[in-house]
């Protein structure tokens, strides 16, 4: 038996394609939506007041602590069982409606995901905010809301990058379970391929290079970034433990 | 909820499968990032570039593909090594292809956690160690590995928790995990709802408890560490 | 020593201040006009800091007044029970004219020397940038680091660290400068550096508070003396009196460990 | 090898040929002709579960002996392996909501959602004949889940076996209220005919003709004795074989 | 000073050690008989450590004679082309005879003191348990931190630490003792508890060889110091004649930077 067979790939090319973009789509959406509230609710997230930062620890718990897998077909299967929601799309009620579609509901899943680590990853950076700074904040005169505005955000997010950029990478690997809703996304194209030829071999290690191309793009991407925005912050540090 | 009172058993059987999965996978996984992260420490060039390679793939290949990859492909090289040997068959069934491709998948992250912990180990204590006449073995085995393993404690309970809801994805090979009762028992009833909700139930039991040990071990082995002050 | 005409910058009365159980302020007071320089000295864990810092209220004193610029400051209590400033304006106000120079600095480690000096002058008070950074420009000039302005805090030594710290209270142009040990966390060597720009802020007739070790800088440079001890001032007065005939038992106790 | 064992594979969720009962076992027609199949062969049968789209290539990778999972007799597929004789037929048919005006052409599902099992005999025949021409094509891991879809009202129709929908869907509680729409389709013509299949048989691998021979003998003697028509009834009220 | 029979415990002869092709150690010659302290002092660079490390084999010299307790130290030569012991077992010996105290102490930061002392006894001597652990009261009553033996050394200070990496050595019962700047690390108050240990320990008559930058201590303490400049021995003899007298212009200038 021949091992690996092209044509089944070159074939299939066009497929690939749109489940790429389909990959792209959806984790750059979920990304960006993710960040977005993940900002604000980092904040809560560090609140003193426990009625403001309690709700948003429990939901970081939950998404955290439960796989990604289960929250989509969750979200996506579970969304049918109800009645009420069934009407809802019957009506063509506006909003419901998001929940009729596949790619919303992964969208969901995947954006209330990476929000919910990268809620962790801000706060954490917060946090480790060097105490002194804030108090010069104040020193200065600033106000809560301006130390945090012009102080403590902009340092945290540079902070974070590092931690940042592997939450990036796995939510790019994550999105791969869309395939589980009906999405062809690169892994689904991969899976279509798979059942039409019979060729485990050649569909899963073109999507397995595919993803790993994405990967190295990204991992470059960071490096980049960090080397433009933490530079300044690591002075002669590393490296130091590598000589041990 | 009578329906979750019926299929209660298959799902808690399925839980069962699921800790036994992420066991035998964490336990293959320390194996491989302990060998990892000794041919990455290593002087041999090849070792060193293998491991990169390994490494390097894994975390670049979604989890899924990679068992979707071993558990089809896997055995067709698999029989082509069989037959070339005229060995008996040796199935790779979805258990054994979720161990092993978690297992695998982990060894890389491992690799990293155990490469970083064994470089935090002070050159002039290992150095100390020689100095007081212990042979290289002396010298891992009593003041290298303790050192070691207290360093790559809190990267161990981050890797696991994170093994642990990757198990998940053995459902999408078939293997009858609880996230695959979960789903059967979803589509025969027509209540998914009801049970991915119970799966995220026993996920969330299952990380406490594990953060509950973690905690324990971690302040266990970090007896004569001075906490950083923050 | 002051060129300007002597107008009373900041008064506290009888300051009280408790952690807890913890009394570490027993009502201490203290004034200063324009062009004075105090030093506050006494041993460790005696309330030196505390006291500095319930001028600009980092902390909330328990207890006292604290007029700044002339106006009394208006207080109110939290549920702790400690005193706040009743208007988040005047708290604002105060804290501008007051300007807090930190034992450790405390740079603001994500922007350059430049930007952590233009900072609060745009932000805080709203000054066009222009201005503020010729201001900049004048005062890094001026505590000598204005060729460090594009470097970043955790590239530079902690006495240049400390000099920008200097230069970026100095921005906000206040009223009086307020020195919590601005030496004590740097190298022997780096000190000098440092008193020196203080030195000579001190005789361009800025007001100045100094809580300090340094009993060389506090002799030399300032024109009034402040020993604290255990929450009370047990001496104070002309620090070439105070320091070099002391009354009080404990001021010699301290000065002969101090002095060595 | 005498094949006084067999490992048989089925899927589990295709109802109500096989299903996956609470406790994790598999039912349905095509477990109960395996198993009379075994008897009449005197083997001793293990059931193996397998997703579907993954099949043919454990089959080929000898995960099990062969497959018995309602899987059609195609051209494509007898590329990779042989098939015993049918053992039931069945034509295809689009499932929809009772009086919809839907029917299984191009030009009647313009702009609709249709699901299909991927990789099954409806997948193929929708993706060959109607992907890119009309009706958008939505493809599940499983037979179910479309139904799921169908139900919850994500799709405007699925495609699938008749008899599969008849048993696992039209005529249970939750299949109230759908019905096939349009004709069912044989074929029209013998290219329409080669992907859909003659019928259903059971997969074997190719260097296996032994066994085949053996479950073909065993077919026929289940169709004769009587056995065979026990099981159907159970879950047909109609002849399924066809002729 | 020596009460012993006057032994040769370590003999060093034309020693070379080059790193690529920098010849760091350019033939250099030692003899240390029991009871001698010898100190080596040269600047920074000059190959002190480097000699030292390669008395016990941590560093394998490029040529030269090692002869430890009066037997040769049998030598082959490894791939790099530098000496290594043939025998692994005398490798062990050489070690468990020459104890090391290092720069940066070196404890075993996961176990405390106690087991830190007992370790080597036990799994590299193998002596039974029991009189190891009298052997550690002993030595740790010796130096001064019994009280510390269940203290991990992360929650010491220096010169605690220090302390115990004396005692540990001690505990290995050494002929001879090898101190690598062994109060550098060290804060300037806490230098001279060590000292004061290691000087108790030259009186009772123990072979010390010591690298150090303690001029105090090598004229004081030792019988007899090296000068050691780019890898060559520059001058040496009696400490009270050299660091007093010293005949070669360099260690005149060593001396004078060093004295201040
Ligand atoms: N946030 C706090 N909570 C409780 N006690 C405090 C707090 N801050 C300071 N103290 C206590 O108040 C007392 C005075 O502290 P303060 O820092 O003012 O002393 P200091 O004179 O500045 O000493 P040093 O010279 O060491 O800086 C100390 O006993 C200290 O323990
Ligand atoms: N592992 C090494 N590889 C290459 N060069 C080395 C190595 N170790 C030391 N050297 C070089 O050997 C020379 C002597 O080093 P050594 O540490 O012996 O000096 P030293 O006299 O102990 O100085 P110090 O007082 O600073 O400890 C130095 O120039 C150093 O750069
Ligand atoms: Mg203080
Ligand atoms: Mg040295």
């Amino acid at each position: 038996m021949e091992l690996f067979d092209f044509q089944v790939i070159t074939t299939s090319l066009p497929e690939f394609w749109r489940g790429l973009l389909m990959t792209l789509q959806l984790t750059g959406i979920a990304l960006l939506a993710g960040f977005a509230g993940a900002v604000p609710l980092a904040v809560a997230r560090v609140s003193k007041n426990r009625w403001v930062s309690g709700p948003v620890a429990a939901y970081t718990y939950f998404f955290r602590g439960t796989p990604m897998l289960v929250q989509l077909l969750l979200i996506y299967y579970g969304a049918g069982q109800w009645q009420w929601m069934q009407d809802a799309w019957q009506a063509g009620h506006p909003f419901w409606l998001l929940f009729r579609e596949p790619f919303f509901c992964a969208l969901l899943a995947f954006g209330l995901n990476t929000c919910a680590y990268t809620i962790e990853i801000i706060a954490g950076a917060m946090r480790n905010t060097p105490h002194g700074e804030i108090e010069a904040a104040k020193a200065m005169g600033m106000s809560r809301y301006k130390a945090l505005q012009r102080i403590v955000l902009p340092s945290s997010l540079r902070r974070m990058l590092p931690s940042y950029s592997n939450e990036v990478i796995l939510m790019l690997q994550g999105s791969a379970i869309a395939s589980a809703v009906t999405l062809v996304d690169i892994t689904g194209a991969a899976r279509n391929v798979y059942s039409r030829h019979f060729a485990p071999f050649e569909a899963f290690v073109f999507a397995g290079l595919v993803y790993l191309v994405l990967t190295f793009v990204l991992v470059g991407l960071f490096k980049y970034a960090e080397g433009r925005w933490l530079a300044h912050l690591a002075p002669r540090k590393a490296g130091k433990k590598l000589e041990a | 909820m009578d329906a979750l009172i019926e299929y209660s058993p298959s799902l808690l059987g399925g839980a069962w499968v699921t800790l036994k999965v992420a066991l035998l996978s964490l336990v293959l996984a320390v194996a491989s990032g302990l060998l990892g992260a000794a041919c990455k420490l290593s002087n041999l060039l090849p070792l060193r570039l293998w491991t990169m390679l390994y490494t390097t793939i894994v975390r670049g290949v979604p989890d899924l593909v990679m068992m979707l990859l071993v558990f089809y492909g896997g055995q067709l090289l698999l029989n082509e090594v069989i037959d070339y040997f005229e060995w008996e068959f040796i199935e790779i069934n979805p258990f054994v292809a979720g161990v092993l491709t978690i297992g695998f998948i982990f060894g890389a992250y491992f690799t990293e956690t155990f490469r970083g912990a064994f470089l935090s180990v002070s050159a002039g204590q290992l150095e100390a160690g020689r100095a007081y006449g212990m042979t290289g073995w002396q010298v891992f085995r009593r003041i290298m590995f303790p050192q070691m393993l207290r360093f790559a404690l809190p990267g161990i309970g981050n890797n696991w928790l994170v093994l642990l809801k990757s198990t998940a994805i053995v459902s999408m090979i078939g293997l009858s995990d609880m996230t695959s009762l979960a789903d059967q028992a979803g589509r025969s009833t027509h209540q998914p709802f009801t049970f991915y909700l119970a799966v995220c139930a026993l996920y969330l039991a299952m990380t406490a408890v594990s953060g509950y040990v973690l905690n324990r071990m971690t302040t266990r082995y970090n007896v004569g560490v001075r906490e950083a002050n923050v | 020593m002051n060129q300007t005409a002597t107008v009373e910058q900041v008064r506290v009365e009888d300051l009280h201040k408790s952690y807890g159980d913890n009394e570490v302020l027993k009502g201490v007071s203290l004034s200063a006009n324009s062009g004075d320089v105090i030093s506050i000295i006494g041993s460790s864990g005696s309330g030196k800091s505390t006291w500095l810092r319930c001028i600009n209220f980092l902390e909330n004193p328990t207890s006292g007044r604290i007029v700044v610029g002339g106006k009394e400051v208006g207080l109110t209590r939290n549920r702790k029970g400690d005193l706040v400033v009743a208007d988040p304006k005047q708290l604002q106000q105060i804290r501008t004219r007051l300007s807090m120079v930190f034992q450790h600095f405390n740079l603001w480690s994500h922007m350059t020397v430049l930007e952590n000096v233009i900072e609060a002058p745009i932000h805080v008070l709203g000054i066009p940038k222009a201005e503020v950074m010729e201001r900049a420009e004048r005062y890094l000039e001026r505590v000598g680091v204005w060729n460090l302005r594009n470097a970043y805090p955790a590239h530079m030594s902690g006495g240049q660290q400390q000099r920008v710290a200097i230069a970026r209270a100095l921005a906000m142009e206040p009223s009086v400068l307020l020195f919590d040990e601005p030496t004590s966390a740097l190298d022997p060597e780096l000190v000098g550096e440092v008193l020196k720009v203080m030195r000579s802020l001190a005789e361009e007739g800025r007001t100045m508070l100094v809580v300090t070790h340094e009993m060389g800088f506090a002799r030399e440079v300032s024109n009034h003396v402040i020993f604290v001890h255990r929450g009370r001032v047990e001496e104070e007065g002309n620090p070439k009196e105070v320091l070099v005939r002391p009354q009080s038992e404990r001021l010699q106790q301290f000065l002969s460990g101090s002095l060595k | 090898k005498d094949w006084k064992e067999i490992r048989l594979a089925s899927e589990g969720a295709y109802p109500p040929f096989n299903i996956t009962a609470a406790d994790g076992s598999l039912q349905g027609f095509d477990v109960d002709i395996g198993n009379a199949l075994c008897a009449e062969m005197k083997a001793k049968c293990t059931w193996v579960k397998q997703e579907w789209d993954g099949m043919i290539p454990a089959l080929v990778a000898r995960k099990f002996d062969a497959i018995i999972a309602s899987m059609s007799i195609t051209e494509e597929r007898k590329a990779k392996v042989d098939f015993t004789d049918k053992y039931y037929a069945s034509p295809l048919a689009l499932i929809a909501k009772s009086g919809s005006p839907l029917r299984p052409d191009t030009a009647s599902l313009k702009g609709k959602k249709v699901g299909v099992q991927r990789g099954t005999v409806s997948d193929n025949f929708a993706t060959k004949y109607w992907e890119g021409k009309g009706p958008e094509l939505v493809r599940y891991a499983k037979q179910d889940e479309a139904y799921l879809d169908l139900k919850s009202g994500r799709l405007d129709a699925a495609f699938a076996d008749y008899l599969e929908a008849y048993g696992g869907f039209l005529t249970k509680p939750e299949g109230q209220g759908y019905d096939v729409a349009g004709d069912r389709l044989f074929g029209k013509n013998a290219e329409e005919k080669g992907v859909i299949g003659e019928g259903i048989g059971i997969a074997v691998r190719k260097k296996d003709k032994e066994l085949t021979a053996q479950l073909n003998k065993a077919l026929a003697a289940i169709r004769a004795n009587g056995k065979y028509e026990e099981i159907r009834k159970k879950y047909f009220p109609m002849d399924i074989y066809g002729n």
